[in-house]
């Protein structure tokens, strides 16, 4: 059942929903390269992996959401956390471990968390999402709303036995959850063309009952229609789908990554495959979008990065008090 | 309140009262109805020891079985309670947890505190644990004090069929991930249960027996072994307090230091392997918390560091029965400076 | 790459060979109903799950195996244990709980093992075998050995994470590792064509990059085959193989089961089925064996039999001393 | 014994010298080597956290990369030593025992007992734990308690580069289980360390500081944290006894036990969570077996019941310092009755 999708048209996007995509993947994409800079300058603490280069996964997929849907990240979740409406100034303030971060600075990078936005969370455990977007997406269908639950993953991931199970559980209750698996090409320094004993991750889905698709994740566009589909399935009651997105991540699996396992793969892919460049030529070219309009947007991500770096930067930690605060609800 | 059933009957009563009570309440686990996709009936099992028995055709589509795969269901029941679900999810046996930890601990646990007070995740994990059935290594372990070192974690272990029915009450109204353990050997004990509806609350020990001369704080299926050795106890002139702590997480250490305040002796019994165990995690509060009144040692009653064996010979060796629990006592009345 | 087999021809085995086999499946099959009304009595203490009508699979594979070869197996692994060589008598032993047992009655019917047969252990962990395998498979292929490592499971395992992300390691490693999927139809009460959600599980082995392979469960001759294909491959450094046998319990699921989820599907299986009547009639009516012989097999085992559970019964069980010892080789 | 080496150094060479020593010994892990199948380097990371750099070349096809399946590969080590191999398995963080717990708990720990002595099972599983790099609440946790309570596990703490190195050779040549415990923030410490190859037995604690006025017991990262509180209490008079056990299962009760006797007096500090952990452990041990011997309160610095916090400014106050033991051990030694 596996297929690879060929570029489809912009489908339904009216001219609102580009400016808005765009937006989405711009703002992911100098929230990252900012953090990356400011990493590099000792101030931010723990682990942090960047999502830049992949961007049109998680807005392609974001796209066809609302408020009864719910989505599971990974360790690399500030993008899925940006697409799915989470605020980046608190983001920032989280990453930095403040206290008017999205978490209070409880969380940090790998546990960015919006749950008034169904964002339920970066996942410090490989494998740990598909799970519970199983009970999300259980949830949205108990509650008869029409809503899907989304599980992004890595090619590392889609090894992980907890993964796996998950797509088998979705099938056999048939639910409103999609599979989004992240091919960027590796899980830390191992390449997924090792690391998956399959040609596509794509191809696991036929086991498990479901239809697999491969799309070009530096189109926002081809994950945008696959998305659609599964999505609109799902919300139909036609069960689970698994899509494979495959791209290049432009930094090193975390901050400090010296990535001496890769050849020159992301300048080439900076170069002639970005999606932003892609989706900027392509909706300026069918003169959906003013190119002015897309600069816009550029000029106000940039202030709202700067802003959010500023406020982060500026806010207080958080103190004693907060320490054995919110274990329970109840005690 | 004259009416008496069972332990299983307790459960399979409290799980129907709350389903009908709150229509977010939901049952999941492998073979929960049982007979899924099979030619022959539909509500084949309710669950291997009969618990959910029925409830899959009193409440349609709100009994789900589940193939075996405890980290996708699990996982699923919490990614559930997130979205306004109360799922109730049955982990066959607690010894299961090797496969579906993370899910338990990484997840559920640490969401609300993680995620800066922001999650609320209702669910609630049922789970056999304990030895006594003779089966074996890998499904009679009493694990509960590994749920209970996970902060972000509620875990309950009834001790008889009142405490069931008004435990799992309270456990599925609660807002908090909670681990509730039942004894695999109780499932057909009896005992006095109101019809009606009730709970119990968390963190407050039952005081099953009462007397000055030393505590006697037991956990689960050992507290009716604990209430034994101190009927025996009594008759040869020694009166123990015994406290039902309940709850593992929270632990209701203010009774039990004010026993050991007024006893100035413990003894815990604990079905668990001893070391890190609950019966350590007593006996260290009051070494700490109530030593100016200690005057004697602290005696603890556990299963030896080995695996459970699977023959009865040895296995009846295992678990700690009240004969132990009076020899221990009886050293920490005796003993003298 | 799933491809049903139809019966083969007898293959290589000679009289000599067939004779085994045939001893070996009237074992576990006479094992198992003595196993059975002894249970009825109530002196076998714990749970107990019977292979009666699955001795084909058992059989079938393990006579291509040997000294250099090792065995996962399941809580229903009465029958891989006397497959790979395992003494009947010390297990009957083992499942009264007695000192003479196989694990000196510390282990019971569950957890019946004999490493130095190769024999890694019934387990009472649906999916606790295949990461085990993946093991004594590595170890075989370090050690240049030529041994191979088989994983027995059930339908319902095959939907664990621990099975799932076994085939894709065994896969990475190019293990000599073979995944007999017993597919009897039934986890518990719950069917396989419900929890498995793909037509066959053989289905998943392109996911993972193996052969699939489906074969008949009730033919000792189509389990010899697939598995000698795939043993032979593997222990030529050719990787793992996944082998779904198809076939019915005979019994409950576990001693006590009343099986209220099952239609008759029994009686026709022992009737048409029946992988020993199936055994007799071709080799009697090929000439490749005498009734005679065939029936001289059947009196050894009831006799083997017969004293296994006469000298269980009368064995000693184990005391004190025996409580705390063998946890720790060094202490 | 001038030279000194990192722990991280230290871990590395006990490695190298156990390849060399026994053939049967093979590493494997998430990116122990690193680079598998990609274009550029192939020995590119040596673990995540450079444990296992080098021996990649040195020993061509006994250092496997592995995909993240810790279940397959956790137990692929445990299958291949019961087949002869003695594997090292690299457990990235100790927070990643809940998707292969059961491999450990349940299969490797239990194979000796439940099959009836005929099992040996020589493998280690190095494992990160502890608290201190901003890693949060999934990448932090010191879960060796968790271990600790299980039958059959042995369990080991390093406090030093030179305690690496001589516990990880052992480790390796033991015959059972090993879940071998590294503190993140430890891997830079530096220390003297011997050239040449040496063991250190598993349940001999290591006296850390010698004095009459109370006995300190701290594990793994704790005993430099308690070393550095004892050079404060000296100061101010008061002379602490400071045990490394190093191992928390076989745990050294005899040397606990002996040092309370001459001091009378206990704290122990723990990294971990402060339910069923080995602070609650080894008071119980104490307030059982040399309760005669105690003239205050046994006080435990540990962890507080909270996931950890990712911000430096709440980390910092989560984990146990000098100065919080200084004060816990103030406290016992100004005790009254
Ligand atoms: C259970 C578990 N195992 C290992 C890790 C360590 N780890 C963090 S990210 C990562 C690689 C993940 O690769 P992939 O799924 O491809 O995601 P990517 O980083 O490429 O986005 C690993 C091994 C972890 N966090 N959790
Ligand atoms: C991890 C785990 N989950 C659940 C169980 C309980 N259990 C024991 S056998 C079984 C059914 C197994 O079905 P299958 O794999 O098809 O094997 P079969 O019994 O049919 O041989 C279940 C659910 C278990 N032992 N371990
Ligand atoms: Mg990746
Ligand atoms: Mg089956």
């Amino acid at each position: 059942m596996t297929e690879t999708l060929s570029t489809p048209a912009a489908g339904e996007l009216n001219a609102e929903g580009l400016l808005d995509a765009y937006r989405t993947m711009r703002t992911i994409r100098v929230f990252e390269e900012r953090v990356h800079d400011e990493f590099a300058t000792g101030e931010i603490p723990g682990f942090v992996h960047l999502y830049a280069g992949e961007e049109a996964s998680a807005t392609g997929v974001c796209s066809h959401l609302d408020a009864r849907d719910s989505i599971a990240s990974t360790h690399r979740g500030h993008g899925h956390c940006i697409a799915k409406g989470v605020d980046p100034v608190e983001m920032m303030a989280e990453i930095y471990g403040k206290r008017t971060g999205s978490c209070h600075g409880k969380g940090g990078s790998m546990h960015i968390a919006d749950l008034s936005k169904g964002m339920l969370g970066a996942n410090g455990i490989v494998g740990g999402g598909p799970p519970l977007i199983c009970g999300t997406a259980l949830a949205a269908k108990q509650q008869n709303n029409g809503g899907v639950g989304v599980a992004f993953f890595g090619d590392g991931a889609s090894n992980q036995g907890t993964t796996l199970e998950s797509l088998n559980l979705a099938s056999v209750w048939n639910l409103p959850a999609i599979f989004v698996a992240e091919n960027n090409g590796y899980a830390e320094a191992t390449a997924s063309t090792w690391s998956v004993a399959a040609d596509n991750i794509a191809d696991r889905a036929a086991g498990f009952g479901m239809p697999g698709v491969i799309v070009d994740g530096f189109d926002f566009f081809a994950v945008h229609e696959a998305a659609g589909e599964a999505i609109s399935r799902a919300r139909e009651g036609g069960g689970p789908t698994l899509i494979e997105v495959k791209f290049t991540r432009y930094f090193g699996h975390f901050e400090g990554d010296q990535q001496a396992y890769r050849a020159d793969e992301v300048a080439n892919a900076r170069d002639k495959l970005d999606c932003l460049k892609r989706f900027r030529a392509r909706v300026t070219e069918s003169g959906q979008l003013e190119s002015s309009a897309l600069d816009t947007v550029d000029s106000e991500v940039a202030a709202l990065i700067e802003s959010a770096v500023t406020e982060a930067k500026a806010a207080p930690k958080p103190t004693g008090v907060d320490l054995e605060t919110d274990v329970y609800v109840s005690y | 309140m004259a009416r008496t059933i069972s332990y299983r009957e307790a459960l399979n009563e409290a799980l129907r009262q709350e389903m009908h009570r709150d229509s977010s309440v939901i049952v999941m686990g492998e073979d929960n109805a049982g007979g899924a996709g099979a030619p022959g009936a539909d509500d084949a099992w309710g669950g291997v020891l009969g618990v959910t028995k029925g409830l899959y055709h009193e409440f349609p589509g709100r009994v789900l079985d589940t193939p075996i795969s405890e980290s996708a269901f699990v996982g699923a029941a919490i990614g559930a309670a997130t979205r306004g679900m109360r799922p109730v999810a049955e982990l066959m046996f607690i010894d299961f947890m090797g496969v579906c930890f993370d899910q338990i601990f990484n997840q559920a646990a640490k969401f609300r505190y993680m995620f800066g007070g922001k999650a609320v995740t209702p669910v609630v994990i049922r789970t056999m644990y304990g030895a006594g059935l003779r089966a074996a290594a890998q499904h009679s372990q009493s694990l509960y004090p590994i749920f209970t070192t996970v902060p972000g974690l509620k875990v309950v272990v009834p001790s008889s069929p009142y405490e069931a029915k008004g435990l799992l009450a309270q456990a599925i109204r609660d807002d908090d991930p909670v681990i509730f353990c039942e004894h695999k050997a109780m499932y057909d004990a009896v005992g006095e249960v109101p019809e009606e509806s009730y709970t119990i609350p968390f963190g407050e020990a039952n005081i099953v027996r009462e007397g000055e001369d030393v505590t006697i704080v037991a956990f689960g299926r050992m507290v009716s072994v604990a209430a034994q050795a101190a009927d025996e106890l009594a008759a040869s002139g020694v009166q123990a307090d015994v406290l039902d702590p309940r709850t593992t997480s929270p632990l209701d250490t203010e009774s039990i230091l004010e026993s050991v305040e007024n006893t100035g002796r413990l003894v815990v019994v604990d079905e668990a392997t001893p070391r890190c165990n609950l019966a350590t995690d007593v006996a260290a509060l009051v070494a700490k918390e109530a030593f100016g009144a200690l005057r004697a040692p602290i005696e603890m009653v556990t299963a030896p560091h080995t695996p459970v064996p699977f023959s009865d010979a040895l296995e009846d060796l295992y678990i700690p029965d009240a004969q132990r629990v009076v020899n221990a006592t009886k050293s920490v009345v005796q003993w003298q400076r």
